[in-house]
């Protein structure tokens, strides 16, 4: 296992201090010394990696640790590079950033707003952390976004797929690479309308919070549009583990399709229960009864076993993608670990590479700097194709791939199938659309 | 006129007649025994008196005043303290502590909110609870745990804790109930001085003849619920009914 | 001093000195040290001990005085939480009115939940507090979003109304919390030699709120009104028997320990305006149980002490990832290096509930009377060892050595 | 009404679920004065039993197959169960398939050693000590035993699903008269369902027909007087933790393939199956169960679309709310006895 030395940085930055400071203190104020919050003044920058080590989605969080652990390795010149030899930026030279070697630190969000904001804190306050990256759900992206936008640091979001993070929650420094709850609906809808038919009533089980709101909104707006009725909205407790009293009414209802907003092990149960229901081999007006995923998730979806198989659902990215930006990525990523990376790593790992990109080229590590140079960037070779970090929400825009779960998994690994890639155009959408009005982002804010 | 009037009381459970029109009267600074065999009502009488029970019928009054339909505390605060069969004290709390409790719930009634003087400031209060301490040779164990001591000191410390308030009646629900017959004796010898000392009623609730012949200056013999005879110790002894209820039974 | 007694000015000075001086004493390793990882001197850290252990203290008030194992602490809280956020979306960023109200709404909701759960006694009671939590929470974060914003929690947005203060500064930010102009982030550093030591504004509101929050728990504890509470948790019968009646101690000292809760909400939003509903989930009250437990229930800085545990173990063991440890033990020989850091891994960064698990056990196993009697102990030991006068030292470095029981 | 006896189903099996957990509970709670909060734990733990059957069962050899390839483009490495080797593929794979139910066998040994380690080795050491130092080192304990499990198992749930043979769903709906397709309920809930009732009915059997539950039930009402009759009530104690320990490990293997395990379902049950055993009232096995089933219905009629629609939300609040009643009405839960747990 390489090792990467983490304690130098903090000898270097306070070595020339410590000749002068032994004499005689000497006092300052942080906020006017530094021309904008933990500016990296050694030979090593600090990044935060912050991701769920301890509960529900603790095993998301490690698979995003370790495309973080690879993003560093890869910028500072180890290993073979993956993907910053396909990225249409040519920006990055394998030297660190702007020649400062890149450390990191880790922290635990817990999958809670709090946790995760204190534990961002302390990597900006204590660790001198000047980007914070990672999260698996939207309340801690949201969460620990504004908390960055306060402190002055960069925020490159992990996996949150609500449309909040860069609707009505979004920031100046807060940027998302990972698709959200618009564009799944958008995708999936003409999708679905193809395969299913347009003539369909659905019934919607919907995580009862922010993300299962947005998302249920965006999918039953998009699924309307193409001629779908919706029959029946129900929302579940995130505490619930035993679905089978909100399957049964579908029993009762006239409804042929079964919308399951849900994610992580919301998903996993309520899919379980709704097949033991029987609710596969329907038929009803008619028609075979169908389930629709809108967010796949590859790391739950395995606990839900056979399942998932033939399932509907969206997907930001996933391993079996055939282009060189993907296949760079996942050859690196089993080489190091010896399994294929999820789509929750590839997020990350892109989000690390764009973020250092854009420090090199703007050519300083302000966030206001790197604001600039990421608004309207416009990229490729990161396993999407073309792709567009749009100025007016820090939103980027890709294609969105619609995949459904296999059949006949050749192992663990082997989830879900591609069935479409929807067009980018498709899926974009206008900065002030309903589903993501109400928020500005203000002004970029460099701390300090 | 007794200090305590019980007219008429009636309580059943259920189908089980406990107290059937009971009349007492308890005149003041005497010691009033309340005697009976087992299930006679003599717990369902106290406990009618002190609040935790209401009689379905009749009337309590202490002082002129009904107790009925007041919650213990109140009637605490009337001028009723009870002495239990087994010692009840603060027991994770110093003997000093014990007795200074009743000194506040005496000066400052059922609830006052006094959270930012200290407990120690309280130097009247202090000295009443220890010069009540004194008086039942506790004073040496003032900063001892209240639970740690032998039970004689716990049923001491107790009738410290009554006595402190300076009831006008106390009640005691079989104080020598499960003692050796030393203890018996140490208990009628406290007794006998805490009455000889201060003007106080008395009513007790006895099992043990030797206490209640002792002590009592009047005596109510309680039989399946009803009074059967009322009088002195002398005349009680020698009663028929008496001895056919209790004592025959007794032997 | 202060109206205290002889011991407990003494702890009670001793609590300053260790507040005050906390930026000192929680950054002893050099910066860039290879024990740097283990200082806990940054401004949000050191918030969140005062601030749980506000928590704390007043938990202790109810739980070490009556007895009442309140299982929905949170809630209040949380409750806090949200009121100051609400004052600083509606009236402006000083924290003073959303701290003042924080302590409000969750002392009118502790009325409110503990008149019903106190008719309840022992784990009945228990059960009761932590249903009203647990509907609290799960309302937060699903049915109330509009006014707790749920899954994301309630946050300042630049669209607020801020009648006295501004919606959006000048920069085009959103204001943050401030004391009539003084910023709550704002912090300087002084550096000495090799150390770096922070000293933040909002640490120290925090730590004079904390301050008195503790003078005022030892007043309590020696009061009369502490007095009668611990008696309701020694014999309540006796209790009415004295003529006092329990409801009111029980309600009064639940309401207190609902005020400190939401003193703790407030200054949480004060430091960091964003009230996530987790905050009142049951683990959450079940943390400051155990804050209580661990520490040493009833004693004074027993609660303290224990939130702070909780805490550097949260922000402290779960930051401590592999490389670290790579770096700590490369002095090994390669082979060894790899079997030390194989068998410290499972204990440190994502591993750290474990630790937690482990240490919960041991205390109180080994040290039935938490982590205080620990102290007192260890104080023990070493006046035996040293005779009185060498302990002087220590016992300053270890608060816990001279706190005296609750009695 | 379809819909009505549809929920019914549903909440009796719910309730199932809380029942049993609740049922040993209350079992450690009446005879040990424990409060256990490691009992989710030893749910959780017994779950992962099935689990670790079912990898045992699929313990293989590997073989390379260089004409296929891995996604990284080495040869494929190809395992075979040794039970496909031993049995034959369809014999072999058969027995994975039924490791769950196998699994019952499986788990009740470990259970009652882990039961009787965890009583003898920590728990008998807290009987005297107050119940917050047993809450500490209880929830301790369940931390420490769910992270080990999180440790070999990691966090995500792990399917296991039900034998083939016991996959599909049971139609009420032709069999009562409305019609088929509207009452169908799943084989293993059923099956879920049957089994915690004849967990259920043994535990009352063996407390109230043998002399061993006549004596545990007279320790429950009044230990020490048990203590001075000379009987040695603490082994059976002992004994008693074990079958707690045990009907939580079963009614955790047999929960697996309604829903995939994983290693914090034991703290998802912990807090409600407290409020049920507080609901049933303390000390009291009877009302364990009823309270378990009781709020198991009550649950699944308030999740009915029919009335979130009118009372959003009150399908999250409807346990506590339920309970926050009861023990208003019924100062001591639905069944408790005066004086367990109340000081």
């Amino acid at each position: 296992m390489s090792k990467l030395d983490l304690g130098r940085r903090r000898v270097l930055k306070t070595g020339a201090i410590a000749g002068a400071g032994l004499a005689m203190p000497t006092i300052f104020t942080a906020q006017s010394a530094a021309a904008y919050t933990n500016e990296p003044t050694g030979s090593s920058v600090v990044l935060g990696f912050n991701v769920p080590q301890t509960g529900p989605y603790a095993d998301e969080g490690l698979d995003e640790l370790r495309a973080y652990e690879l993003a560093v390795e890869h910028l500072n010149g180890e290993g073979d590079g993956g993907m910053m030899n396909t990225f249409s930026s040519k920006a990055l030279k394998g030297n660190g950033i702007l020649g400062k070697k890149v450390e990191y630190v880790t922290g635990d969000t817990q999958t809670k707003s709090d946790a995760a904001r204190a534990s961002a804190k302390s990597m900006i306050e204590k660790d001198g952390a000047v980007m914070i990256t990672g999260g698996s759900s939207s309340g801690v992206a949201v969460a620990v976004q504004a908390l960055c936008q306060d402190a002055g640091v960069i925020f490159m979001a992990g996996l949150t797929h609500a449309n909040d993070t860069t609707g009505k929650d979004k920031r100046a420094n807060g940027f998302r690479h990972f698709f959200n709850s618009y564009m799944s609906g958008a995708a999936l809808a003409p999708v679905l309308a193809n395969q299913y038919g347009t003539d369909r009533n659905a019934y919607y089980l919907t995580a009862d919070y922010n993300w299962g709101y947005t998302t249920e909104e965006a999918i039953s707006s998009a699924t309307e549009a193409m001629g779908w009725n919706t029959v029946q909205k129900v929302l579940t407790p995130l505490a619930a583990t035993d679905f089978s009293s909100y399957i049964a009414p579908v029993l009762n209802s006239d409804a042929d399709v079964l919308v399951l907003v849900h994610y992580g092990g919301n998903m996993v149960n309520s899919l379980t229960n709704a097949v033991q229901f029987g609710l596969r081999d329907r038929v009803v007006n008619g028609k075979n009864f169908e389930i629709v995923v809108p967010l796949y998730s590859e790391l739950m979806a395995r606990g839900a076993g056979k399942n998932i198989a033939g399932i509907f659902g969206s997907q930001n990215w996933d391993w079996k993608f055939q282009d060189e930006g993907s296949k760079a990525f996942v050859q690196s990523f089993g080489t190091k670990y010896g399994f294929p990376p999820s789509q929750a790593a590839h997020t990350c790992y892109v989000q690390t590479l764009l973020y250092a990109d854009a420090v090199e080229r703007a050519g300083t590590f302000n966030p206001c700097g790197v604001v600039e140079a990421l608004e309207g960037f416009e990229f490729d070779g990161m396993g999407n194709g073309p792709t567009l970090y749009r100025a007016e929400d820090h939103q980027c825009f890709k294609d969105v791939v619609v995949v459904k779960g296999k059949e006949n998994p050749e192992n663990e690994f082997d989830l879900v199938e591609q069935v479409e890639i929807t067009p980018v155009e498709q899926v974009t959408y206008a900065p002030d659309h309903p589903q993501f009005a109400g928020g500005s982002l203000g002004a970029c804010n460099p701390g300090a | 006129m007794g200090i305590l009037e019980v007219k008429g009381v009636n309580k059943r459970f259920g189908g089980l007649q406990a107290l059937g029109d009971v009349n007492l009267s308890v005149k003041e600074n005497t010691v009033h025994a309340i005697i009976g065999p087992n299930g006679a009502g003599k717990s369902t009488l106290l406990n009618c008196l002190v609040g935790k029970l209401i009689p379905d019928t009749g009337s309590v009054t202490f002082d002129g005043q009904s107790v009925l339909g007041r919650k213990p505390h109140e009637i605490n605060q009337m001028g009723i303290s009870r002495v239990f069969q087994t010692p009840e004290i603060f027991a994770d709390l110093t003997v000093l502590e014990n007795v200074l409790i009743p000194c506040f719930a005496r000066r400052d009634g059922a609830f006052r909110m006094h959270a930012i003087e200290q407990v120690r400031h309280e130097a009247e209060l202090v000295e009443q609870a220890e010069t009540m301490l004194a008086d039942v040779n506790m004073l040496g164990k003032r900063d001892f745990h209240a639970g740690s001591l032998s039970r004689g000191d716990k049923r001491r410390l107790e009738m410290a804790m009554c006595l402190v308030q300076q009831p006008r009646l106390l009640l005691l629900d079989e104080p020598t109930a499960g003692m050796a017959r030393a203890d018996t004796n140490n208990t009628i010898d406290l007794l006998k001085e805490i009455k000889a000392k201060r003007d106080i009623t008395m009513a007790i609730i006895e099992h043990d003849m030797h206490v209640v012949f002792s002590l009592a200056d009047r005596i109510t013999v309680l039989a399946q619920g009803t009074p059967l005879v009322e009088d002195t110790p002398e005349k009680i002894k020698g009663h028929p009914k008496v001895r056919e209820a209790y004592l025959g039974e007794h032997q | 001093m202060f109206g205290l007694s002889k011991a407990d000015t003494r702890l009670f000075l001793i609590v300053i000195g260790l507040t005050l001086f906390a930026p000192f004493i929680l950054n002893p390793f050099p910066e860039g040290s290879e024990l740097a990882q283990f200082n806990a001197g940054y401004p949000d850290l050191m918030q969140r001990f005062l601030i749980f252990g506000i928590f704390a203290i007043g938990f202790n008030i109810l739980f070490g005085l009556t007895g009442y194992l309140s299982f929905g602490h949170a809630a209040f809280l949380g409750v806090g939480s949200y009121a100051g956020v609400w004052m600083f979306k509606l009236l402006g960023m000083n924290v003073l009115p959303a701290i003042l109200l924080s302590m409000l709404v969750a002392g009118l909701f502790s009325v409110l939940v503990g008149y019903i759960s106190l008719r309840r006694s022992g784990i009945y009671f228990s059960i009761l507090t932590l249903a009203f939590a647990q509907m609290s929470f799960s309302l937060a974060y699903s049915v109330l979003t509009p006014i707790t914003g749920g899954e994301t929690g309630l946050q300042l947005s630049a669209n607020d109304p801020r009648i006295f203060g501004q919606s959006i500064t000048d920069a085009g930010t959103i204001p943050v919390p401030s004391l009539f102009g003084l910023e709550m982030r704002d912090s300087f550093q002084l550096d000495v030699g090799a150390w770096l030591f922070t000293f933040n504004a909002g640490y120290y509101l925090c730590a004079v709120f904390m301050v008195l929050a503790f003078y005022l728990s030892i007043r309590i504890f020696r009061s009369p009104f502490g007095m009668m509470l611990r008696a309701v948790k020694s014999n309540q019968q006796r209790m009415t028997y004295t003529g006092l009646n329990p409801k009111p101690y029980t309600l009064a000292a639940f309401v207190i320990s609902g005020m400190y809760a939401g003193l703790a909400g407030g200054l949480m939003v004060a430091m960091d305006p964003l009230a996530g509903a987790e905050r009142m989930f049951w683990t959450a009250s079940g943390e400051v149980v155990l804050m209580a437990i661990l520490g040493g229930v009833g004693t004074l800085i027993g609660p303290v002490l224990g939130a702070g545990f909780i805490k550097y173990m949260e922000n402290i063991v779960s930051k401590i990832n592999d490389n670290i440890l790579h770096q700590w033990f490369s002095f090994l020989p390669d082979g060894l290096e790899d079997v030390v850091v194989a068998i410290i891994y499972p204990f440190i960064g994502k591993g750290w509930h474990l630790t937690l698990g482990i240490m919960f056990m041991l205390v109180v196993i080994f040290l039935p009377g938490g982590l205080v009697e620990g102290g007192q102990r260890i104080g023990g030991w070493i006046g035996r060892r040293f005779g009185k006068g060498g302990s002087s030292a220590e016992a300053a470095a270890k608060p816990d050595a001279k706190s005296s029981p609750a009695e | 009404m379809d819909a009505f006896i549809l929920q019914i189903l549903n909440g009796l099996d719910k309730g199932s679920a809380y029942a049993l957990i609740a049922l040993g509970l209350t079992l450690i709670f009446g005879t040990l004065g424990v409060v256990n909060f490691a009992h989710g734990a030893l749910f959780m733990l017994g779950a992962f039993c099935a689990v670790v059957l079912s990898r045992i069962l699929s313990i293989a050899h590997v073989t390379v197959d260089p004409t296929r390839t891995d996604f990284l483009g080495n040869p494929l490495k190809v395992s075979t169960p040794y039970v496909h080797e031993w049995f034959g593929p369809e014999a072999g794979q058969t027995l994975i398939e039924w490791s769950v139910p196998l699994a019952i066998l499986f788990s009740i040994p470990i259970m009652v050693a882990v039961g009787f380690a965890m009583e003898r080795g920590l728990i008998k050491y807290f009987y005297k000590r107050p119940h917050a130092d047993q809450i500490l080192v209880t929830f301790g304990l369940a931390i420490v035993l769910q992270e080990v499990i999180k440790y070999f198992f990691g966090a995500n749930p792990i399917p296991t699903p039900a034998p083939d043979a016991l996959v599909g769903s049971f139609d009420f709906g032709a069999l009562l008269g409305f019609d088929p397709g509207t009452i169908i309920y799943p084989y293993w809930r059923l099956i879920y369902f049957m089994f915690a009732a004849a967990v259920i009915a043994a535990v009352f059997a063996f407390l109230q027909f043998t002399t061993f539950g006549m004596v545990v039930r007279a320790g429950m009402a009044d230990r020490e007087t048990v203590g001075l009759l000379g009987i040695n009530i603490d082994r059976r104690f002992t004994i008693m933790f074990a079958i707690a320990a045990c009907v939580a490990g079963m009614a955790g293997v047999m929960y697996t393939p309604i829903n995939s395990p994983n290693y914090h379902m034991g703290m998802d049950f912990l807090v409600l199956s407290f409020v049920v055993v507080v609901v049933g009232g303390m000390g009291s096995l009877p009302g364990a169960v009823f309270a378990g089933f009781l709020l198991g219905v009550l649950e699944s009629f308030a999740s009915m679309p029919a009335i979130t629609t009118v009372i959003p939300g009150i399908n999250q609040v409807i346990i506590y709310l339920v309970a926050i009643v009861i023990l208003l009405t019924r100062p001591r839960g639905l069944m408790g006895r005066k004086g367990v747990m109340e000081e």
